[in-house]
């Protein structure tokens, strides 16, 4: 259980690190979803199942949804600019 | 500079770990947490010691949860309130898609519902019920060619739920004096009909977060004005 | 009829009530607007009338169970004169918004105006640690969205660098209450402040910072105050009347219950005596450049924030006591000042001091209400903020303080600098000369209702200029509920 | 005991990695990003506050005794600060497509009085 628990947070911890140097901001927000979920694994592994739930919908769902929903919007105005002009 | 800003981000991480070590592993008795153990299921009947301290011990700080989420889906309706377009996508979602989206989005809404409405008993409450909810939303939007929720309809039904979690705790006021008590019957413990106002009170933050969630997500899914 | 022991909770579930209630009634959310702070200022005053009775501070307990294990509201001298101030400040403010606010969706500016209330007196009230986050949260995002309200490209900036900033500080915040409660296994205020017997530990001092670095945003306290000189010009007015009366004293009254209720500190507390002399001194500097109205008054909130933290923090009855004069002194005049800003800035549609010339003289109920509010910042005499600037120098000289003369001095000469940048803004809006050329529209009904609640916030600062002594004793008992924890820790815990 | 430390240097990583996005990006996403990071490494460190080795979910069964269950109370004000961290990202990021919209740019260092 231990060495799972170990290798979980490298993981965590090397997709924390992509998540803030990664040039594309999708690429980061990707890694930031897969931090989301290993931290849910780990709130599983530490007995909480109401927050590994929370973390795995909110976290790892939605709030990824929101961010990519963002940044496409970003995106598409900014390519209709670049059409525009 | 940054090679110094990363510098200084390490250093405090090892003085950090360095010095907080010992007070970690001494693990000390936590004295609320037993209290609430204890009393979970004697005094109000939900066999999830976490809900009880959500919508009982400290019901207080979930109304203020619940008043948060209601300001940002706020904020964000009214920061997007010129947009009034429809959500079309630029590529048509596959068949497979559309009709898959179509005839998974009612499972996807009992799958919430089952989970708020058995809180009490199982893990996960109204949060989560409503967050799968507003992921139901999603992926219909995602398969849908032109979508629009009705906004202000959805604003409406906020507020009452919200004036009804509310409602719930001035009931308990008018039962006994005390705002947010557990007036009603606690019921069998382990059964569905159990732990008093707690499943009341949570199907009431599922719809309301599963709405204010869900709106969020078409605001910002939403078609530009000027594009 | 109505119980004592339900009443205090109303003053959160009022404003909240009529939040949801004007989004589902759009046209009555002017008046449910003004009538939250109405109803909250007659509870306030019914709940000190029973203080003043009994001298037994209330306990609400939520949900029915003995303090540590319940959320509890504490209604002592000190809540509720702040509860008092953001009643009266909130009145208002919402008073003016009717004649200011005009678009479609004020519906909407209504019930973030409603939960900015709440999140304020929640966080004032309560007694709880982590409640105390949660309202602090609501404070903080219903002001994002508020900042944001003009919807033009300062607003959005400022908004953006207010949340970035502040959801910062909450995040610090947070660590800071999972330190105490990973040490003591309590959220409750009392009941922490009674294990904790001072500050000697390495987890207790980082649990301290981390707190003081998170409240310490809201509260604009030097190093993090970089938000406040370009959130509270883009607000709407009469917002940013709100912020810079209320939201920021919030703030700065969480610190200090976390400071010598929770951590029980009760002397000189350095840390936070430098910071307060950094904020005076970089707040009146840069107000003496600014040619925007907004901006100068928020820069000198800044500096009257320092001058507050320095008087809170001296640690000793009396300059406590002169600290919340100051806080009251303040929040009246400067929330005057910024109503009238956005008085001009209403009719002239703009802000420059330089292109508002002599237009003082054609406004003449404002202009006399800004000089009143500039006077008693200022410290003159007849004027409230006379005896709080005057009371927190003597606290000075009657406390142990190291370097006494210097920062005196520099009191002084910010108080200098102070007067040079209000003068030279009341000489050019009063002189005959007009440069800007007036397209002054009729006088309608809207302008009224905006120079009414100026007009009495100026009248109650000359009011109680005449009463010194009777806020003295109000704000004394005020500052010992802050200051002796055991009495504090008592009245919660009791009979436990 | 060595799990302890797992825990908490996972959570005091993601918390510094978050604030150094924080402080030193300059994509204005990135920075909320940061933010998230930092949120989510404080909800691992109040959860493992609250771990006990051993112990069983705080759920109670027929057949459970409630002694060795793990803290309850960290996993409730997790839950509130998860769904506080996702509103304010949800309102950060619409405030960031609005000034996008206003200025073209996300860049921190473009952006007239976004320095920090």
């Amino acid at each position: 259980m231990l060495w799972i628990e170990l290798f979980l947070v490298i993981v965590m911890l090397l997709g924390a690190i992509m998540a803030v140097s990664h040039k594309d901001i999708i690429n980061s927000v990707i890694a930031l979803s897969l931090v989301s979920l290993i931290t849910s694994i780990l709130f599983f592994i530490m007995q909480a199942p109401d927050v590994a739930l929370t973390e795995a919908s909110v976290g790892a769902g939605l709030s990824t949804a929101i961010f990519v929903m963002a940044i496409n919007k970003i995106r598409n105005r900014d390519r209709n600019n670049e059409k525009n002009s | 500079m940054k090679k110094i800003l990363s510098l200084i981000v390490i250093l405090t991480l090892i003085v950090a770990i360095w010095h907080f070590l010992p007070a970690l592993s001494k693990n000390k008795a936590f004295k609320i947490g037993h209290f609430y153990i204890e009393h979970a299921i004697k005094d109000t009947g939900a066999s999830n010691v976490v809900t009880s301290i959500v919508l009982n011990f400290r019901g207080f700080d979930t109304l203020g949860e619940v008043t948060v989420l209601f300001l940002a889906s706020l904020g964000v309706g009214f920061l997007f309130s010129g947009n009034t377009k429809n959500y079309k996508p630029e590529i048509q979602p596959s068949l497979i898609l559309r009709v898959s989206s179509r005839l998974l989005f009612p499972l996807f809404i009992m799958f919430g519902a089952y989970i708020f409405i058995h809180g009490h008993l199982t893990p996960g409450g109204g949060f989560q019920g409503g967050s799968i909810i507003a992921s139901a939303v999603l992926f219909l939007y995602l398969g849908s060619k032109d979508k629009k929720l009705p906004g202000h309809f959805i604003e409406y039904l906020e507020s009452l739920s919200g004036l009804g979690f509310i409602g719930i705790g001035f009931a308990g006021i008018l039962a006994s004096n005390i705002f947010l008590n557990n007036f009603m019957p606690k019921g069998i413990v382990y059964t569905l009909f159990s732990a008093g106002i707690i499943p009341v009170i949570y199907i009431i933050i599922g719809i309301k977060v599963g709405l204010e969630l869900s709106k969020i997500v078409a605001d910002l899914i939403k078609g530009e004005e000027n594009v | 009829m109505v119980n004592i022991n339900i009443l205090p909770l109303y003053l959160i579930l009022i404003p909240l009530t009529f939040a949801f209630l004007s989004l589902l009634f759009n046209k009555l959310s002017k008046a449910l607007g003004v009538l939250a702070p109405v109803l909250n200022l007659l509870i306030i005053y019914k709940l000190s009338y029973i203080f003043f009775q009994s001298k037994a501070s209330i306990i609400v307990n939520l949900g029915g169970w003995k303090p540590p294990f319940c959320i509890n509201l504490v209604i002592a001298p000190l809540s509720l004169f702040l509860a008092f101030l953001i009643s009266l400040i909130a009145l208002a403010s919402s008073i003016y918004s009717i004649g200011y606010i005009h678009d479609k969706l004020s519906y909407k500016y209504y019930s973030l105006f409603l939960l900015l209330i709440t999140g304020a007196t929640g966080s004032v009230l309560t007694g709880d640690i982590f409640n105390l986050f949660v309202f602090f949260e609501i404070l903080c995002i219903s002001s994002y969205i508020l900042v944001a309200y003009e919807k033009n490209k300062d607003s959005y900036e400022a908004a953006i660098k207010y949340l970035v900033q502040g959801s910062l500080g909450s995040t610090l915040m947070l660590l800071g209450i999972a330190i105490l409660y990973g040490l003591y296994g309590t959220l409750n205020m009392a009941d922490l402040a009674n294990h904790i017997t001072g500050i000697n530990s390495i987890y207790l001092k980082t649990a301290l910072a981390l707190l003081i670095s998170g409240f310490g945003v809201e509260a604009a306290i030097f190093p993090l105050n970089t938000w406040l000189p370009d959130a509270h010009p883009a607000a709407p007015s009469s917002i940013s009347a709100m912020l810079s009366g209320v939201a920021i004293k919030v703030g700065v009254y969480a610190i200090f219950r976390v400071v010598f209720t929770i951590f029980g500190h009760n002397t000189l507390f350095l840390p936070l005596l430098a910071l307060g002399i950094f904020t005076l001194i970089t707040g009146e500097l840069s107000a003496y450049k600014q040619d925007n109205l907004k901006r100068l008054l928020a820069y000198s909130s800044t500096g009257q924030i320092g001058l507050i933290v320095i008087a809170l923090s001296i640690g000793s009855n009396e300059s406590i006591t002169a600290g919340l004069y100051q806080i009251l002194s303040h929040a009246l005049a400067k929330s005057l000042l910024f109503l009238s800003a956005g008085y001009f800035l209403y009719k002239y549609k703009t802000l420059a001091i330089s292109k508002l010339k002599g237009l003082g003289r054609s406004n003449i109920l404002v202009f006399s209400s800004m000089i009143i509010a500039i006077f008693s910042l200022l410290g003159i005499p007849p004027m409230i903020g006379f005896y709080s600037k005057f009371s927190i120098l003597m606290s000075l000289f009657s406390s142990p303080v190291p370097a006494l003369y210097a920062i005196v001095i520099s009191i002084i000469l910010m108080t200098g600098v102070e007067a040079a940048y209000f003068l030279r803004l009341i000489g050019s809006m009063g002189t005959n000369d007009i440069s800007y050329e007036q397209n002054i529209s009729q006088k309608s009904t809207s302008d009224w209702l905006m120079i009414i609640p100026i007009i009495t916030l100026a009248i109650l600062i000359i009011i109680a200029g005449f009463y010194p002594h009777m806020i003295q004793t109000v704000l004394g008992n005020a500052a010992d509920n802050l200051f002796y924890k055991n009495n504090y820790v008592f009245r919660v815990l009791g009979g436990y | 005991m060595f799990k302890m430390y797992i825990y908490f240097i996972a959570s005091f990583g993601l918390f510094l990695i978050g604030l150094y996005a924080v402080l030193s990006k300059k994509n204005l996403i990135k920075v909320i990003l940061g933010l998230s990071l930092m949120e989510t490494g404080v909800n691992l460190f109040l959860i493992s506050l609250g771990y006990v080795n051993g112990g069983t979910a705080p759920i109670f069964e027929r057949a459970l005794s409630p002694s060795k269950m793990v803290d309850p109370v960290p996993q409730a004000l997790v839950l509130t600060s998860i769904v506080i961290g996702v509103s304010v990202t949800a309102l950060a990021l619409s405030l960031c497509v609005k000034l996008h919209e206003k200025t073209g740019t996300l860049d921190l260092t473009k952006i007239r009085s976004l320095k920090w």
